[in-house]
């Protein structure tokens, strides 16, 4: 059982959620809140990572942020390194792969608070800002976790981008599924059964008991 | 200046019609009333800014909310006003108490709980702060969308049937409240209404509002007093709405006189004192007109006056005779058949009777 | 970061894993120094590293790739073929396939039409995928077997739907046929070399390369390497 | 057997205590009535199998609806109710038809449209049947409500405050809608309001809750004469409530005589034909008592009658007398000096002085 | 550019939503109306196929439907034709995993629609069946709109699981996605290019106009 992985997978799972709920919240609110011209566009071009292959979005993405790109040299001389290869490129790439999970469902959650809601918040005197954390996002809450939920398992899971923007750097780029598919491609059927099982119950774990506190504490009634 | 009153006019062809303007000042208390569909809730919207008719203006004290003319649209976070909505629209993810705070967000953190729970006392709604909207009553629910309007402290209270859903004992007791509060706060209030208890007892002035345009409107006893408004003798009855001061109560007989500028009216004295200022509503109906006084009757009221308006209602056979007695006019609805059989012609000579509980009555201050 | 000295990291084609770890595990026990495996179809590393990759050996399943970072100027030299693979026909256990290094059993199945699927990689992106295709052709198999043949994205994937029993047999590399986590799956056979085109695997040194990853570079090269390397299915270059 | 009434036992300690047993025979009217938060709600939704209390029955027809200790719980879909809710619960994505359309599924397919058509006219919808209920004012929304709750043909009609949001003449027209329906269907009907008007001009039976427990109960004539009932007092105001017969109509002088079986009450004569039969409300404010025959007074009812009750109502000066008149009894609300100086005593003999126009009047058949 | 993969890669997304959307309202609404013991156990089971890598999903069921389990020898004898490396395989494979997009944004749907609107429902007499039809069902419309959106784009993109239990076989597993993995192996970068814009195009058009038609049929107002 490789725990660095693990580690690893856990990490990334919890990283991709901080750094895409802020975006997805923020995507979703506009979304939900908005109308504009080109709106079907954008919410269409939004599930583009899950339209390409995720061994060639990890190609477009390496080519786009890779050392022989200005965005990836940009990068590199501001942060002392490459973005691929390192924790922040498989970020990047986890973020990005998973940018459809996070925003329609919340944008749904947001679409289906009532407007007499939003109306009663504005009477009561709460600026967007107050309006969207004591109103908006407790009633999206079901949604956002929705997103949360889907984001985290499909981090845990992907492989495709992520290997080929990490390069299965033990330790920093090496997360679990890649160490499954890697002792599976061995023929190591036994050690890749220990690995994708220890996965699932962390994982199944993990979400039961996110789903069983959040749902304690934001039941509708 | 502070002293301006709240100002609004609305105008659109569609899709809600809507032509009105009309002022409220502060502490007055203006009656919307008009039939189901008429554009009272799309006017109170207007108001607070939810809803941008073709055409709007709505300023208070010195500051403009709306004037499309120059393109000024204030949004309605921004705008201080307390909205009771018709349908309530609660948070239904926060407890009652919940619902008040999130409109205390003006007041320092640590006077909010204590703040909300006070208003939620104020409602009678005492012990359920820790409700959500979905484990309270229809009439709770009201009360809670009440006390979160209350609760912000507002330059306008605009009030949308607040009290359809309680019994007509919370009822009184609410509109106490509100009378308080307006008097307390000196704001304009806007009160949308189907109840005419609620315009008599709270109201200083009264819109008639039909398919989005003024039909009436001024201080409460001027509207009151005319005859010619069918739609308003359907809705409520007619009947003179006066506003009068307590000349004297006499204990042992339990009974009050008021000073109505002429004879004085004599009413049951509960709850009053000397100089008190009362609203009496004296309904057509119940006024019988005399050509001699009567003796040996329970009644009280026996008021020597002149009939001034004799209106034929159109369809029925009954007659809205309106009498002057003393600076006051009053209205009595009686048979065509008691009209010939009196002679009531204008400029005739007549006492109205008026049974002293049949007074509706309430203290103004 | 300065201190801290990482270990090299050596990437290297899927179908090298077996043989690659034993080497490794070796000179480690040799040398006292460790290296990082990282192991994947050999397209996609050469790729990572034209953008990047913090490799500093390369050990392709072809000859192509390496020359390609060659051409480029991401190597010290133009490397050198560490091994040769070869092709193994491959029967999964219960199988009807019986093998044989001239496919005798394989044509009369093709013939009786038993032959439900039969697994190669892709000759489009893998050696040994053109290698079975050329080895089917020369039997004069592959018109009557093309629709029947399932393309795995590498040779392991090609095994694998032969050792689940999805394919009646397959040819793959006969270093994943000898994998000591093959055995018991099946049995297979060594297919000659002159049936098809040899399948040269070259391994390059990358310009980022330290002393750690030359020394474990050179060590490949050593009659020890070379032991494994043969042990584990493959020739070994003069 | 089908003449078995509607039967409907609740109980249990909480959440919402209720302690509750009524029968309502078809064609009847129950009107519920009481304190924001008595259980009004609950009631109903427990009749509609919407909520389970600890112990329930309910019984219409042959038919068991629930029944805790049988183990027995129709679900809500198989009992035919019609249930106006009290926040409406239209469906958002549907039109107002589409909303009545709903619960036409019993009726032919080709008949739905044009029948849901003719029960928006009923509700005075006409022309809105188009619009989404976002699109719709309040009171627009709510006969939507009505007109879906009747669409049902339902075997019991549930109405749970069902005309708060409307104007009076509309609420008028609606009530007789339901009086019409509840008579053409011969179902039994609980009506849930805070409107006494609501209960005079709809229902045979009054129930008055209490934090979930029954006050009083009984036909209405019988409980609206009781004047022991403070919070009723409070709600209404006590009033007799008598049914009677139209004797006689006098077009020329404008004039109805009724007949309650005693002296002749006079009533306008609008709207009335011979033989009619009308329920009166004589609100006990409105009554004057009378040692001696008046004369020359607008009034045409001097009823001759007995004091059979004098009721002191606490902390206030003011008494309810109860005057046996022929076979009804009213109520008359005075002051305490009125009684003293009348001496007003059980058996004193003493007139009744009604004003025609100031009793609330509607024809029943 | 490879006509025939784009066709039985949009087969396949059409197939998978047919076969996909009548569980996920089976099962979103169960989850959504009905509590009982374990369902935050089932609820996150349901998220396993998106937490485990796709090679080894696939590899797990091409060894459970195989040619060598009872479930793939009943399969075969049934339909005459083994499960894997057909097209009938690539589709229970997508089903598999695409579930977790299907249940997920449904359930919350269903559990947004207000109880009052059901109870009214109810009182219709409107039967379980007519309620989930005429009210359930255009109410959480949106919900389902996201779900398959989210199904249909990750079955085109999908390629870890359809590779494995399909075997790449031309016109009838080889899909799109597949075949630009297969050009960008063999790097050939610019048929590779051409085909992912091609998927992108034709994705993101179907997308929009999807979004853009049942937008405009079941705007709630
Ligand atoms: N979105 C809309 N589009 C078109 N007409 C609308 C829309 N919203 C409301 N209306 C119509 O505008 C009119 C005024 O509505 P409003 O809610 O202001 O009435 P109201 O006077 O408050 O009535 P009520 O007493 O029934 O609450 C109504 O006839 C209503 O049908
Ligand atoms: N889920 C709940 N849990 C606990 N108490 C509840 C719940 N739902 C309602 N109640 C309480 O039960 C009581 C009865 O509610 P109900 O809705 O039947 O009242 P009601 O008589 O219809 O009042 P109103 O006239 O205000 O509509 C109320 O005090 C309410 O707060
Ligand atoms: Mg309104
Ligand atoms: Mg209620």
């Amino acid at each position: 059982m490789d725990w660095t992985a693990l580690g690893v997978s856990l990490r990334l799972g919890v990283a991709t959620l901080i750094v895409l709920l802020p975006i997805g919240l923020w995507l979703g609110h506009l979304l939900a809140t908005r109308s504009f011209p080109g709106k079907a566009l954008i919410e269409a071009l939004i599930t583009v990572p899950l339209v390409l292959p995720p061994t060639v979005l990890g190609f477009y993405l390496l080519v786009t942020f890779g050392a022989r790109s200005p965005l990836g040299q940009a990068f590199a001389s501001i942060a002392g390194h490459a973005l691929p290869f390192s924790f922040a490129g498989l970020l990047l790439a986890s973020a990005i792969a998973n940018l459809p999970f996070v925003v329609q469902p919340i944008q749904r959650a947001f679409e289906a608070i009532p407007s007499g809601v939003r109306d009663a918040a504005a009477c009561c005197g709460l600026s967007p800002w107050q309006r969207f954390f004591q109103i908006d996002l407790p009633l999206a809450w079901p949604g956002v976790l929705t997103a949360a939920m889907l984001a985290f398992a499909h981090t845990l899971g992907e492989f495709g981008v992520v290997l080929m923007v990490g390069g299965n750097l033990p330790g920093e780029t090496r997360t679990l599924s890649i160490a499954i598919y890697d002792r599976m491609q061995a023929f190591d059927d036994r050690g890749a059964g220990v690995m994708a099982a220890t996965l699932l119950v962390v994982a199944v774990g993990t979400l039961m008991l996110t789903t069983t506190l959040a749902g304690r504490t934001t039941r509708r009634g | 200046m502070a002293d301006t009153p709240l100002r609004v006019g609305l105008r659109q062809a569609g899709p809600i019609p809507l032509d009105v303007a009309f002022d409220c000042a502060r502490g007055d208390v203006l009656a919307i009333f008009g039939p189901s569909g008429s554009g009272k809730s799309t006017i109170l919207r207007a108001i607070a800014g939810l809803y941008a008719p073709a055409d709007a203006i709505v300023r208070t004290g010195d500051r403009t909310w709306s004037d499309t003319a120059a393109g000024v649209h204030v949004p309605p976070h921004q705008r201080a006003v307390g909205l009771v909505f018709q349908d309530y629209a609660l948070f239904p993810h926060l407890t009652a108490r919940g619902n008040v705070l999130a409109a205390l967000g003006h007041r320092p953190k640590a006077e909010r709980v204590a703040r909300a729970d006070e208003l939620l006392a104020q409602v009678h709604m005492d012990g359920l702060g820790d409700r959500r909207p979905d484990a309270l009553s229809g009439g709770e629910r009201q009360r809670v969308a009440l006390a979160r309007a209350i609760a912000r402290d507002p330059a306008v209270l605009l009030l949308d049937e607040p009290f359809t859903a309680v019994d007509r004992p919370v009822r009184r007791r609410l509109q106490d409240e509100v009378d308080a509060l307006r008097r307390r706060l000196d704001v304009p209030v806007i009160l949308v209404t189907h109840d005419f208890d609620d315009v008599v007892r709270l109201s200083t002035h009264v819109l008639l509002l039909e398919r989005g345009r003024v039909m009436a409107s001024g201080p409460i006893a001027d509207v009151m007093r005319r005859a010619d408004l069918p739609w308003l003798r359907d809705a409520v009855g007619l009947g003179a709405v006066v506003d009068a001061r307590v000349a004297g109560v006499d204990l042992e007989r339990g009974l009050a006189t008021l000073d109505i500028g002429g004879p004085a009216l004599v009413v049951p004295a509960a709850g009053l004192t000397p100089g008190a200022l009362v609203r009496v509503r004296v309904p057509a109906r119940e006024v019988i007109l005399a050509t001699q006084a009567p003796a040996g009757l329970s009644l009280h009221n026996v008021l020597a006056g002149v009939v001034t308006e004799v209106h034929y209602l159109p369809g029925t056979s009954q007659v809205i005779v309106q009498v002057r007695v003393g600076a006051t006019h009053l209205l009595a609805e009686v048979t065509g058949d008691a009209v010939s059989r009196l002679a009531l012609t204008v400029g005739a000579p007549v006492h109205a009777l008026v049974k002293s509980v049949s007074i509706d009555l309430h203290v103004v201050s | 970061p300065a201190g801290v000295q990482k270990p090299p990291v050596v990437a290297a084609a899927a179908s090298m894993n077996a043989a690659l770890t034993a080497i490794a595990a070796q000179f480690e026990q040799a040398r006292g120094r460790h290296v990082d495996l990282v192991f994947g179809a050999s397209g996609a590393l050469t790729r990572q590293i034209r953008d990047g990759a913090p490799f500093e050996v390369f050990l392709a399943a072809d000859d192509t790739f390496p020359q390609q970072l060659t051409g480029a100027g991401l190597t010290r030299d133009a490397g050198v073929v560490y091994a040769i693979g070869r092709l193994a026909l491959f029967a999964p256990t219960g199988s009807p396939l019986t093998v044989d290094a001239g496919l005798a059993g394989l044509a009369s199945l093709v013939r009786d039409g038993r032959v439900t699927r039969f697994a190669i990689a892709n000759p489009e992106v893998a050696p040994y995928g053109q290698a079975a295709e050329a080895v089917l052709r020369r039997h004069g198999l592959w018109d009557a077997m093309r629709p029947r043949i399932v393309l795995g994205d590498s040779v392991a994937q090609a095994a694998q739907f032969a050792t689940t029993g999805n394919a009646v047999g397959g040819l793959v590399a006969w270093s994943v046929a000898v994998a000591p986590a093959m055995a018991g799956r099946g049995t297979s056979v060594v297919i000659p070399a002159s049936d098809h085109p040899p399948i040269r695997h070259r391994m390059v040194l990358l310009k980022r390369a330290g002393a750690a990853a030359a020394e474990f570079y050179a060590y490949l090269q050593t009659p020890a390497a070379r032991a494994i390397l043969k042990s584990s299915g493959f020739e070994v270059p003069e």
